[in-house]
């Protein structure tokens, strides 16, 4: 009897010390709602641009024809083509891939591995005999552009199922992103949640709300169209800390406490930004 | 051949609205490659025409000052819905690139 | 015969329309002004008569350049017989970015997004009637990285 | 324990003579703080992400030691282990503290 309530007691400790990831997301929005009372927290999909006006007006401008429509048109050629063995990527995806990229990315309870959407495409490629795509620009970048494209409109609605390996996942993901790291020692969050909105330097920082919503991205800076973890790595450069490997174990849990992070926000991939 | 050009054109009004995007690296020839420590040579488009059924309407002579993967946009007066519009490109290299497009 | 006539008749239409043809300024592209290293060394290689500053002539460029990989311009006239719009950066090291030429088919208005090394003065000419029309304005370019 | 501790002093100050000592470092010495430098990094990088300081260090030393500086070759190498350390020391206190960020 003692044990069981010494069990329960030890059960509540840890269950208030770590916060469900529905928690973590609501207390996240009640963050930035209190933070920017006057915004409409779906906005911050479109990053930095949510912010300021003035970039806002030549990002709007850039829509007109954004430059990633070229690797959307790429993507979906690569997307359509048959492998050697006459199957295609459809046939590695549920509905055909067409209009799932908010499901992504998700735990697979097989392996007991993250797979995001590059992830599986790539395996995808694998199963079939193909040769696997450089994970961070061209060809892998545009199937996930026109993917993304095919998703538009949809909710973000990544799962962690009832796996304490899933679990574990989100939470180094968050402690991640909670973490200083680098010589300039900057978590994530010191830059996108303490000073989202604000100016670092000539930039304006985007938001942790919305940052999974819309890749990949065509930054002007690159010249071309990239994935969320050619972004991971930049940041990471960016605060002088040595960047991991993309689709390494680290960025994969990164990617997917992000991405529960903005769920039941509008998927609006791929997108421009400078 | 250069890779294809995207036309996006619309009526309005007795007005042709035109929008093109020409994937194309447009060199400036002042970059250096961060790999080998050489510059990269010019590469850029130096002329683009567009025609409407057959006739030229705008002519651009461009310099390296010109974005990467250009966008341009122009208006003429006098089409009509099937009408051809053509738009073509020419590089330093000599590489070109033609695309035609019906109006709706 | 009247086949014959008709054939006339569509000939003598086609040579119509090529003398309303416009006469274009460049026959080939101005080399030399784009490889001018100066912005007054363009004017004065492309432009014969002085420039007049004019509101009638709108540039549309951003104040403050999101990103000087990348930046819109649009130039609008409401001057007739409008023959050509160029685009000059100033401290660009190539300052004519672009020369539009222009039929009498042509609307006054063209847009193309261009890269400006550092802040600019940025001018337009519009050429219309044998007359060159200018217009500018001051374009900041900041450097960063960091946004997302 | 004392003896570990006075061992470890004694290590310290002899390493403190000998680095201050007259005696210019050569190629050797440099080879030899390279290797161990190189061993402290991969051991660090198992644990977390390290500066990227370190490795700039390290080009600086190589390059320093490629012109015959090996007492700058030799510095550079200790200061990117001594970055190591500090991207170490950095993870330990954050292990305790990063909590504190996550909106509640």
């Amino acid at each position: 009897m003692k044990s069981f309530f010494i069990a329960c007691f030890l059960f509540l400790a840890v269950a208030s010390a770590h916060a469900t990831p529905e928690e973590d997301r609501l207390a996240l929005r009640e963050f930035f709602a209190q933070r920017f009372p006057d915004m409409d927290l779906n906005e911050m999909i479109n990053g930095l641009y949510a912010f300021d006006e003035g970039a806002r007006e030549q990002w709007v401008e850039m829509e007109d024809f954004p430059p990633y429509e070229i690797a959307i048109e790429d993507g979906e050629g690569a997307f359509n083509k048959t492998f050697a063995n006459g199957k295609s990527y459809a046939d590695c995806f549920e509905n055909g891939g067409i209009g799932i990229r908010q499901n992504y990315p998700r735990f697979d309870t097989e392996s007991g591995e993250i797979i995001t959407l590059e992830w599986a495409i790539n395996q995808c490629r694998k199963d079939n005999g193909e040769a696997p795509l450089p994970w961070l620009t061209g060809e892998l970048a545009a199937i996930s552009a026109y993917m993304a494209y095919t998703s538009r409109g949809n909710e973000m609605s990544v799962v962690i199922p009832d796996d304490p390996r899933a679990l574990e996942a989100y939470e180094s993901g968050k402690e991640y992103y909670y973490t200083r790291r680098g010589q300039l020692e900057f978590a994530c969050e010191n830059c996108h949640m303490q000073s989202a909105g604000n100016k670092l330097r000539a930039d304006t920082l985007s938001a942790m709300l919305g940052q999974a919503t819309h890749w990949p991205v065509y930054r002007s800076k690159w010249g071309e169209i990239g994935t969320l973890h050619k972004r991971f790595k930049e940041c990471n450069s960016q605060v002088r800390a040595k960047p991991y490997e993309a689709q390494s174990k680290v960025y994969r849990e990164l990617e997917y406490f992000l991405s529960y992070m903005s769920n039941g926000m509008e998927m609006n991939g791929p997108a421009s930004r400078r | 051949m250069g890779s294809p050009i995207k036309i996006r054109a619309k009526i309005k009004d007795d007005i042709a609205e035109v929008k093109a995007l020409m994937p194309h690296p447009m060199e400036s020839g002042v970059r250096v490659d961060a790999d080998t420590g050489e510059a990269i040579p010019k590469h850029y488009i130096q002329e683009v025409v567009c025609k409407h059924n057959g006739n030229v309407v705008t002519k651009a002579f461009w310099g390296t000052g010109v974005s990467k993967d250009p966008y341009m946009a122009f208006k003429f007066k006098g089409a009509k819905p099937g009408d051809k519009l053509e738009i073509s490109w020419r590089d330093n290299t000599g590489d070109t690139s033609v695309k035609e497009i019906t109006f709706k | 015969m009247r086949l014959q006539r008709r054939a006339l008749i569509r000939s003598l239409i086609a040579a119509a329309a090529i003398l309303a043809v416009p006469r274009w300024l460049f026959a080939s592209r101005p080399d030399k002004a784009f490889d001018a290293d100066n912005a007054d060394t363009v004017i004065s290689d492309l432009f014969d008569s002085p420039l007049i500053e004019s509101d009638q002539v709108t540039l549309k460029v951003p104040d403050i350049a999101e990103n000087g990989a990348v930046v819109p311009v649009t130039v609008s006239t409401d001057l007739s017989d409008v023959e050509s719009i160029s685009m000059i950066v100033d401290n660009n090291p190539t300052p004519l970015v672009a020369l539009f030429e222009l039929s009498p088919q042509s609307v006054g208005e063209v847009s193309v997004r261009m890269k400006m090394g550092e802040s600019s003065v940025v001018r337009t000419v519009v050429k219309a009637g044998g007359q060159y029309y200018t217009a500018s304005k001051e374009v900041k370019v900041t450097i960063g990285g960091c946004g997302g | 324990m004392k003896r570990n501790l006075s061992t470890l002093i004694f290590a310290i100050l002899a390493t403190l003579v000998f680095n201050t000592s007259a005696m210019a470092a050569d190629e050797a010495e440099y080879q030899a703080a390279l290797a161990n430098a190189r061993q402290a990094l991969a051991d660090a990088q198992q644990q977390v992400q390290l500066w990227t300081t370190s490795e700039v260090l390290l080009e600086e030393a190589a390059e320093a030691a490629a012109s015959g500086n090996f007492d700058l070759a030799v510095e550079q190498v200790n200061e990117a282990v001594l970055h190591a350390e500090l991207a170490l020391a950095t993870a330990e206190r954050e292990k305790k503290v990063w909590q504190k960020g996550v909106p509640k």
